[in-house]
């Protein structure tokens, strides 16, 4: 019992001190760490449960259980990284369309918006396309902002 | 017969893995799996309005050391809603991605997507249902950020970690029943479980995790980004059905497996909640500047109706008068599920065909567009709840017992709630009309228009005239009248 | 302003979780129940496997198995429709070439070991398909960009292997009228190593192609915004 | 010898409670993931101690191994980022 509370107590205590990480800090690899050390206290609970003491053998469904929600975590962890570097493209690709746009308004008239017709997600002429829109995959038209000034 | 129970979940499962190997074939592989998921889905429904409830445990070990999968009849009646829900949503897609390079990200997505859907209305296990959310959770954020736009990839990574957190809070809550009562099957610890000061520390801690995850107000500020820049088809299934499951499920935990300490003051709780939620969510969509912003804050309206149930549900005894309840709880969650999907697919095509989706400019879509506007105002007269749709029996039924019970206070939130929808419903509809000349068709393409209009038109129609199925499915005697 | 809110937030998740600290103690001071363990130990003859972790996995609880293998492919997933993948690691020198052409055949090697032991000692899928990652992880530092995995149609199939078989097996079973993952007597033992041979090829290559972080294929990305530039080591 | 068994226990508690600790507080985005690997890697070990080899296995490999790679390379990118753009690269870091 006392192993057990002990374990298990401690798997508490990382749980709280990740939440509050996760609410605390602004970036988000130490959001994703709180997480993961969040995740780490759920798992420690459920393998101190486990334990029965030296002597009998530990109870294998919460190991299974856990062994479970690791691999769950490391495949949100890989997705949430992946989302960020996409953030971080689209962030950058973005600024520089704001610099391009403003050189291109100081020395001529800004360029007409485009008409709203209804376009399929494969219509794109080559001729359209500026080097900001070549960065991120799988661009559409839907995800151009249909406002932003170009072609 | 009960073993069939797998096949909601097993066929989209299949079908996604095809789709993922096959990517040219993924949207005829995504059709033929849609259709063949939904004709499942609709089977189980029939299944168990035919004989009652079904269960089985899988893998021959009978519980508590196999998973169980089960059926009662708001399983079942959530089932049916999301197989016609998804096929309207499929169909669409085929027609919104057909020859994009999205198409082969969505449809395995997409499948895996359903298949934790209908996993979560079966599952009779608790970590099994932990191991569901998050299959949903991640599909779901994969497939909002297929736009690849930047708002659309930050909100998107904000509903992940929010995700995330909820199911670990979900999960420990786990961990102590399944310290104290030795078991994770449902019908197994509701026979344990007793007022005890652990199992109330497990529902706080799993409640609020699924809360998180169903977005209650005020956990409700991930939602409105994460769905109004989504893919319209994504959309519809995010505000229809993903935040469905987990409001399904603590629907089901606190009716079956907390009754004993769900008591009225922790129900209340949840009731003030879903007030703020009604009056916050309608305020802000009537605020919106965009058509899918305004549909994502009606949402989180939406749930706050069905979170109201909850303290008129604990104060009355089992009888019909709480039987009418539960069944207009459901019934409203069913109508909100039709109707916003309905929404969503009608205003992603408003969007398509006007570039953009700010409703002080729509004007003249209306004459250009008569059956998406339509299917829009359809969608909208049952977000409102005006008869006949089904959220106005829910509605009626919410206030009757309001009043039975004595909690009259949650009448005047409901009647503000209504007119401010009444009210941001028709600053869309008066936006829409314009000065150019009514064309001669009425639906201009079948696809993906006629997808929206019947579910817009189900929510009104099948759900309001025809409510009577849904108490016969949930096991109660007749409809009121 | 903002670190009293900081400690603000400390308190009160003190408070919280001094409560759970509390519900703890009082759930693990009641009359032990009887729990899983018992039953699982008394029954795992006729799981096919003798170690109980694997015989929870692969056969008590199979269906959670499944869709976990599930989750992870639904990450990739994701992981793929955000575009091609960064541009890889400059190509090692040769001290450490040779390291890697030593480390990774014995990674694969291990992660065999690890999934045959499974059965019966500490191991499993899980733990080699971690290890057949490593492997590719080692090769894409080293300055491989696939980090040595084939081509994307051949790489599709193997990253949905591992739940395919699980999920046509379980079906065939339920389809012969034994119900879904329920192995037939006598034949648990194949099946499940069969199931977790799948398993170990698809969560090997779905890690590693999660590492590289893009879509197979296009080659390298394009290299227009600094992101995808070579990093040094 | 229960005393000097409860003593190792709260030993190896300590020392994951104070790794978490360090991993949390550390602003520095690679100096935050070498601490989480050894926080993932230290679990393990306690792991191993509560007789869970299997799983101590696979949150050594795949928690801290293959969770900490992922993590490294957004780290090192971030660390990059942070170089190039001199100092205002912590506003979206």
């Amino acid at each position: 019992m006392s192993a057990q509370f002990l374990y298990g107590g401690a798997g508490i205590l990382l749980f709280a001190l990740g939440l509050w990480s996760l609410l605390v800090h602004e970036a988000l690899l130490r959001k994703l760490i709180a997480i993961n050390i969040a995740g780490g206290g759920v798992f420690h609970v459920f393998i101190a449960i486990a334990y029965r003491g030296d002597t009998a053998p530990p109870d294998p469904v919460p190991h299974a259980l856990v062994l479970t929600g690791i691999v769950v975590a490391v495949s949100a962890t890989a997705l949430v990284l992946a989302l960020h570097r996409r953030l971080e493209q689209a962030e950058e690709s973005a600024a520089d369309a704001e610099g391009r746009s403003e050189s291109a308004s100081a020395s001529s008239a800004a360029p007409p918006p485009r008409t709203p017709t209804e376009r399929t997600p494969t219509e794109r002429t080559p001729t359209e396309l500026t080097p900001a829109d070549l960065t991120p995959a799988d661009l559409t038209p839907e995800t151009l902002h249909p406002e932003t000034p170009h072609g | 017969m009960a073993d069939l129970l797998i096949l909601p979940v097993l066929v989209p499962l299949l079908g996604g893995l095809l789709a993922t190997a096959l990517p040219v074939r993924s949207a005829l592989v995504g059709t033929l799996a849609a259709l063949a998921t939904s004709l499942s889905g609709l089977g189980i429904t029939l299944l168990v309005w035919l004989h009652g409830d079904l269960g089985t445990v899988l893998g021959g070990w009978g519980v508590p050391l196999g998973i169980g999968l089960s059926a009662d009849g708001l399983s079942a009646a959530l089932l049916a809603m999301a197989s016609l829900v998804a096929l309207a949503i499929s169909i669409y897609a085929g027609s919104y991605f057909a020859g994009s390079a999205q198409a082969r990200h969505f449809w395995p997505l997409w499948l895996l997507l359903w298949s934790a859907l209908n996993g979560v209305f079966l599952a009779a296990d608790l970590f099994n249902l932990y191991v569901m959310l998050e299959l949903l959770g991640l599909s779901a954020a994969a497939l909002g950020a297929l736009t690849g736009k930047r708002e659309a990839i930050a909100a998107n990574l904000r509903y992940l970690l929010v995700g995330l957190l909820g199911s670990l809070t979900y999960l420990l809550g786990v961990a102590l029943l399944y310290t104290a009562y030795g078991t994770l099957d449902i019908g197994l610890l509701g026979e344990r479980l007793g007022p005890t000061p652990i199992a109330a520390t497990a529902l706080a801690l799993m409640v609020s995790g699924l809360a998180l995850k169903t977005a209650l107000f005020p956990l409700h500020f991930w939602l409105p980004p994460a769905h109004a820049n989504a893919p319209a088809p994504v959309s519809a299934a995010l505000s229809a059905l993903v935040v469905k499951a987990s409001f399904y499920l603590i629907l089901r935990l606190w009716t079956e497996l907390f009754a004993p300490i769900a008591d009225i003051g922790a129900a209340t709780l949840l009731g003030l909640l879903g007030a703020g939620a009604v009056l916050w969510g309608s305020w802000r969509a009537l605020r919106a500047q965009r058509l899918k912003l305004l549909a994502a804050y009606s949402t989180v309206a939406q749930i706050g109706y069905l979170f109201l149930f909850f303290p008129l549900l604990a104060s009355l005894p089992p009888g019909t008068a709480r039987d009418d309840l539960f069944a207009a709880c459901v019934l409203m969650a069913l109508t909100h599920g039709f109707a916003k999907a309905g929404f969503f697919l009608a205003a992603g095509l408003v969007q398509r065909k006007a570039g953009h989706d700010r409703i002080s400019e729509l004007g003249g879509v209306a004459q250009r567009m008569p059956a998406t506007t339509f299917s829009i105002a359809l969608a909208g007269s049952a977000l409102v709840g005006l008869p006949p749709s089904g959220s106005f029996i829910g509605k009626w039924v919410l206030m009757r017992g309001a009043f039975e019970t004595g909690q009259w206070w949650w009448l005047p939130v409901t009647v503000l709630g209504t007119l401010l929808a009444a009210a941001y419903v028709f600053r869309v509809l008066s936006r829409a009309f314009g000065l150019e000349p009514t064309p001669l068709q009425f639906v201009t393409n079948a696809r993906s228009e006629i997808p929206a209009l019947l579910l817009a038109f189900a929510s009104v129609a099948l759900l309001g005239l025809a409510a009577g199925p849904v108490w016969a499915i949930l096991g109660f005697g007749a409809a009121p009248a | 302003m903002k670190r009293d809110l900081a400690l603000l937030l400390g308190i009160l998740l003190a408070l919280l979780a001094a409560l759970l600290l509390w519900a703890l103690h009082a759930t693990l001071a009641l009359e032990p129940g009887p729990r899983l363990a018992e039953l699982a130990s008394a029954r795992l003859e006729e799981t096919g496997v003798s170690n109980p972790v694997t015989a929870v996995l692969l056969n008590y609880r199979a269906y959670d198995t499944l869709l976990e293998l599930a989750v992870l492919l639904a990450a990739l997933l994701g992981i793929w429709s955000l575009g091609p993948a960064p541009a890889g690691y400059q190509r090692s020198g040769p001290a450490l070439a040779a390291l890697v052409d030593w480390i990774v055949p014995l990674a694969i090697l291990a992660g065999g070991y690890l999934l045959w032991v499974g059965g019966h000692a500490p191991g499993g899928a899980f733990q080699a398909g971690a290890l057949l990652g490593a492997a590719g992880v080692i090769l894409r530092l080293s300055g491989e960009p696939s980090a040595g995995l084939p081509g994307e149609p051949a790489q599709r199939w193997l990253v949905v292997l591992g739940a395919g078989v699980f999920a046509v097996v379980g079906g065939g079973l339920l389809a012969s009228g034994f119900g879904f993952l329920t192995y037939p007597p006598g034949q648990a033992k194949w099946l499940i190593l069969l199931i977790e041979s799948a398993a170990t090829v698809a969560i090997g290559v779905t890690l590693t192609a999660a590492y590289v972080g893009g879509r197979p294929g296009s080659g390298t990305a394009h290299n227009g915004t600094g992101q995808s530039r070579t990093v040094q080591r | 010898m229960p005393t000097l068994l409860l003593l190792f226990d709260l030993v190896l508690l300590a020392t994951l409670i104070v790794l978490a600790l360090a991993t949390v507080l550390s602003p520095e985005p690679r100096r935050a993931v070498m601490l989480f690997i050894a926080f993932g890697l230290w679990l393990a070990l306690v792991w191993a101690r509560l007789r869970a080899p299997d799983i101590a296995l696979a949150e050594a490999a795949i928690g801290a191994g293959m969770g900490g790679a992922l993590m490294l390379a957004a780290a090192r990118r971030a660390a990059h980022r942070d170089e190039a753009a001199g100092g205002d690269g912590d506003k979206r870091a």
